[in-house]
């Protein structure tokens, strides 16, 4: 075990950052268009299923993800069956936990930033014969890009700072599993304060430059106001 | 190929109830007091709303009925509209916004010249003039070689000389395109040089006589090729007006 | 001021303490709020002044840091956990002559063992399996929950098939769907307990100490597991 | 003793996200206000420094929130200069702590959603002879209410669900600091899965409550589309 | 009160520069090609773009010096502006627009059932029609009484009659206001009716001949009241249009 040592925890929380980052632009952005742009039966209660991860505490959420994604759980048994193989205490794992609460943080503001479209670019791409889908990528999503940072940095930044629920699904496994956050919350426990700012610091600025790199991305945004 | 509508909708102070046909080649212009209802039979032609009772049918192809509740959806109609408050796409440049629904690029370069905006092409929308926009709606929507063509007040924000190329332009395309316009003004002389048919509407219904009114209140204004005060049955304004657009189409 | 006692109390010992909480507050009159949490953070909360009487930790060490500094009476132990090999299936046990045989078997793919950095318990255990020569060999079978009480959720859930837990957790009704094989080779677990200075109600802190080490007290103990 | 009661904490963690969600929709607005419209320099530095928050994790964020209110922190003194009260382990400072963790879930949907407003109304509002401030009233806010509602939504939910930093900081004092997700932790600690259970249900019934109550607030929102 | 600007700013293809002058209680009609700079003109006025080079004075007050490096923030100018392409508030009903920035609400009404808006005062403005629209803007802007008014194409969107009430609404108002009024259009008639002076200007500078180029082209269309074809001196051009205007004034 090597608690101390940074690179394997961060790397590990880096790469599922990325990762929950990515399938949730892509599973909030649908969901949220969803909700603005569909009748969907029951709205309020589709809703609150949607945020219930984040009105859970973490450890609780984490306690029910792994009674359902372990063996016994519907969802840990329909996994064993397609890939025989488990999901618990693996990185797959934590991904998916991960996606489950993080979800609000994707869907919140996308559907802030669907809803501001222009009603009248929407109503000239149909007229212009695009499919709901073909408008979607080519007019919905790239005048969404200030909802797409905002989701983007609420994801990933709070994937790298949670870990009641990854550490409950994932069990903490040197290099599989064990991620910055929970070397950074030992370090706490057992007194190493020292170690414990160091490891923030490196946080911080993992986070400084995924602020950088989005910031850079959304710059093109046409619509920014300077006053 | 003609575009037949019968169209009747409730609207916030009046209801809208008209019936139109466009045979392709052809222009109808549609003319009317501001707030009259023309916008709205736009909008329902091309599937944006939905008429409360009413049939619209392209050539064979039936787009609208209540009856049966048939409703074919914008996107499948294949119809292009240059809107009123035109909707460009502000995260793409001129010329991608001509290009959006085009098959054809040389076309859209081609249209681009033609109406004097080539050199915006690198520009987006939002840094370019009213006028500048309006053209490049025009070019987007005649870029997609639609089988109809809704046209809002297309040239509103353009100076008379500009106005009067692009209209030429228009009235040649008529010819090629061979296929039904339908055109809303509130330039009279507009409506006499394009329209093969000319309808007014008045507070949604189609209302022969306002174009006399509208005659009388700017004649001093060098409209009026003769005196129309006395008539007011509906055959003679109409042979009147053809007489008026037979002098303006020179 | 009010009579009550505000204690701070390790989580591993939250149910024994429930109870022997009602019984003294029947007997002396004072109420008792309890604080539950993790040790580490407890100790940090006590050097930022927090307004706890006595405070219960799950080790001897972070008692002893406290009276070093002044902030707490002479600690004292209150009770001693033990570390059992606990698992969900009824018929585990049955199947193993001890728990060095089980915890080898291919039939337990992973093991519980609550993180050694941060619980006691876990340090505990990782000691046994050091003692028994099995640590270095069982690497690959490790998941290492936060805490103890995690340790047991992991087990009593079957996300694992063993988990390492307190005997506390074992003798409770949900322990008891399951069985436990004890652990000789792990050291027992001492909590230490002190009064702190800052109390305004030292007798009845003291009192409350002495009624740990009653024999009412201690049969509540024995009762979950404690000794 | 009165861990299984909920009323009293449900009732403290309802006040905590209240109050938070309040007192965040109004300093997030003016962060997202500077953000989006004015020249901030080094504007990367300050938003890293409002995302910080949520890449540490809670209890690390907890632990240097403790110290920085605590007796020896830089806050925490002048706090009590000033006041002549502690702030740790007060509903005060929860409330505090609380709109630290959550800041970034409130500038970020409210940063979007202004970045979005149509520039010529707001030119057109300048013209008309309003002040910054008054635009920013009487024009940017109605016109910005789904970035609102993703603002409250995500740091009302987030404020219930939160307690790592709220147990670090607060202590989970009953009848004052102790908020009903550190009822659930202890329910679930505890084995009392059933409680948990109970405690969740109603976590996710008042969060459904409150997004019924924010989507009517928000549906009087013009530019929603219905397609 | 007089307004005065001299204003040179390099555009997207050429460089703006011009002079101005509108005493209170008259109107400057700016016209010109799509894309010349005149909407540019009316926002460096108003203080929404800032000029490369130049002066704007107030009566008294200096509003933009780029030597001295004077600014006044467009909050401060007490100007009104409708602009091209009208940005209603969308959030609030068209009586509540007018009222916007009014300090008088019984003006916003006298307004609005002078311009036959009243009816519309609870619709929000996505859900009236374009020529509504843009009258509710021209009411929005009339009623905060400003000092200085600017209007862009502001009757752009009417039908001739509606356009014809308005102008004459306005050409009362200027009297009573006494305030500078700039003013784009189109419409050369409006311009020849409205205008104390007509500026034409092209490429952004001042060309006086483009008017004449102009009538011109749209001799055609019973604009030209005599035959400009030779004389191409700017005296003779401008005693050209006095004539015009007063034959249209009539
Ligand atoms: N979205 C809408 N919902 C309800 N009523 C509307 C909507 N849009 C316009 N109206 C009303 O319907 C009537 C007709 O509007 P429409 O836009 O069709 O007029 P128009 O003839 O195009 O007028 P203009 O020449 O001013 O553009 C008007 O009274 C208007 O207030
Ligand atoms: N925001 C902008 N940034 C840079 N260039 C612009 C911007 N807006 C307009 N332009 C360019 O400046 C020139 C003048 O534009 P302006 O809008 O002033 O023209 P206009 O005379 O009002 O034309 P129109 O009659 O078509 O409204 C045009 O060439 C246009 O492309
Ligand atoms: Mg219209
Ligand atoms: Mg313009």
């Amino acid at each position: 075990m090597d608690t101390g040592s940074i690179p394997g925890p961060l790397w590990i929380s880096f790469k599922l950052a990325a990762a929950t980052t990515i399938v949730l632009l892509a599973a909030g952005s649908f969901l949220a268009y969803l909700l603005v742009y569909r009748k969907v039966p029951a709205r309020a209660v589709v809703e609150s299923l949607i945020s219930l991860p984040i009105v859970l505490p973490p450890t609780v959420l984490g306690f029910y993800l792994l009674i359902l994604m372990g063996p016994k759980g519907a969802f840990g048994r329909a996994w064993e069956g397609i890939f025989d193989s488990s999901l618990l205490f693996t990185f797959t794992g934590i991904v998916i936990a991960s996606v489950f609460s993080s979800l609000p943080f994707a869907v919140q503001p996308l559907k802030a930033a669907f809803a501001k479209i222009d009603r009248r670019i929407l109503e000239n791409a149909h007229v212009l014969g695009l499919s709901s889908l073909a408008t979607f990528f080519r007019v919905v999503v790239p005048n969404s890009a200030a909802g797409f940072a905002a989701a983007a940095i609420l994801v990933f930044l709070h994937t790298m700072g949670e870990f009641g629920v990854i550490l409950m699904v994932g069990g903490s496994i040197p290099g599989e599993t064990k991620v910055a956050s929970i070397a950074i919350f030992e370090a706490v426990e057992s007194l190493r304060y020292r170690d414990a700012w160091v490891l923030s610091l490196v946080l911080a600025l993992v986070s400084f430059s995924f602020l950088l790199v989005i910031n850079a991305l959304n710059k093109g945004e046409y619509d920014g106001i300077k006053s | 190929m003609a575009l037949r509508a019968e169209i009747r909708k409730k609207l916030n102070h009046f209801t809208l109830d008209v019936s139109l046909a466009c045979a392709g080649g052809r222009i109808l212009s549609l003319v009317g007091p501001s707030g009259s209802g023309k916008t709205t039979i736009l909008r329902i032609i091309a599937g944006l709303d939905a008429p409360d009772k009413g049939t619209i049918t392209c050539g064979e192809e039936s787009w609208v009925n209540t009856g049966t509740g048939t409703f074919l959806p914008t996107q499948k109609r294949r119809l292009a509209m240059v809107f009123q408050d035109f909707a460009l796409f502000p995260h793409l440049s001129v010329f991608k916004n001509v290009c959006f629904a085009a098959r054809d690029r040389s076309l859209a370069e081609t249209l681009m010249k033609r109406f004097g905006i080539w050199h915006l092409k690198d520009t987006r929308p939002q840094s370019i003039s009213g006028g500048e926009r309006q053209r490049t709606a025009i070019c987007q929507a005649l870029a997609r070689e639609p089988r109809v063509l809704l046209m809002d007040e297309p040239f509103s924000a353009l100076d008379p000389v500009t106005r009067r190329k692009l209209r030429m332009a228009v009235a040649e395309m008529k010819r090629e395109l061979e296929i039904p316009i339908i055109h809303v003004t509130h330039d009279i002389r507009e409506a006499l040089f394009l329209g093969d048919e000319i309808v007014p509407v008045v507070s949604g219904k189609i209302f022969h006589k306002w174009l006399l009114q509208f005659m009388l209140t700017t004649r001093g204004e060098g409209l009026c090729p003769s005196d129309l005060t006395a008539r007011e049955d509906q055959e003679d304004i109409e042979l009147e007006i053809y007489d008026m657009r037979k002098e303006y189409k020179r | 001021s009010e009579e009550k006692l505000l204690v701070a109390v390790a989580a591993n010992f939250m149910v024994p303490f429930a109870e022997i909480a009602a019984v003294f507050e029947k007997e002396s009159g004072w109420r008792i709020e309890p604080v539950f949490s993790s040790t580490g953070k407890l100790y940090a909360q006590i050097i930022n002044n927090a307004p706890y009487d006595v405070f219960l930790a799950a080790d001897e060490y972070r008692p002893g840091l406290l009276f070093k500094d002044g902030l707490c009476e002479e600690p004292f132990v209150y009770a001693r956990g033990e570390i059992v090999l606990f698992s969900e299936q009824s018929d585990f046990c049955a199947r193993f002559a001890d728990w060095t045989e089980a915890v080898q078997s291919d039939a337990v793919k992973k093991i519980a063992i609550a993180n050694p950095e941060t619980a006691p318990y876990g340090a505990a255990a990782v000691a046994g399996l050091k003692d028994a020569g099995l640590y270095e060999s069982l690497q690959g079978k490790y998941v290492f929950p936060q805490d103890i009480g995690q340790a047991f959720q992991y087990a009593s859930t079957g996300s694992v098939q063993a988990g390492f837990c307190a005997l506390s957790s074992a003798m409770t009704d949900q322990g008891k769907k399951g069985c436990y094989l004890p652990v000789k080779q792990a050291p027992p677990v001492i909590q230490a307990a002190c009064v702190l200075k800052r109390t305004q109600n030292r007798e009845a802190a003291q009192g409350l100490a002495t009624f740990l080490s009653t024999q009412a007290g201690i049969k509540i103990k024995e009762k979950y597991g404690y000794r």
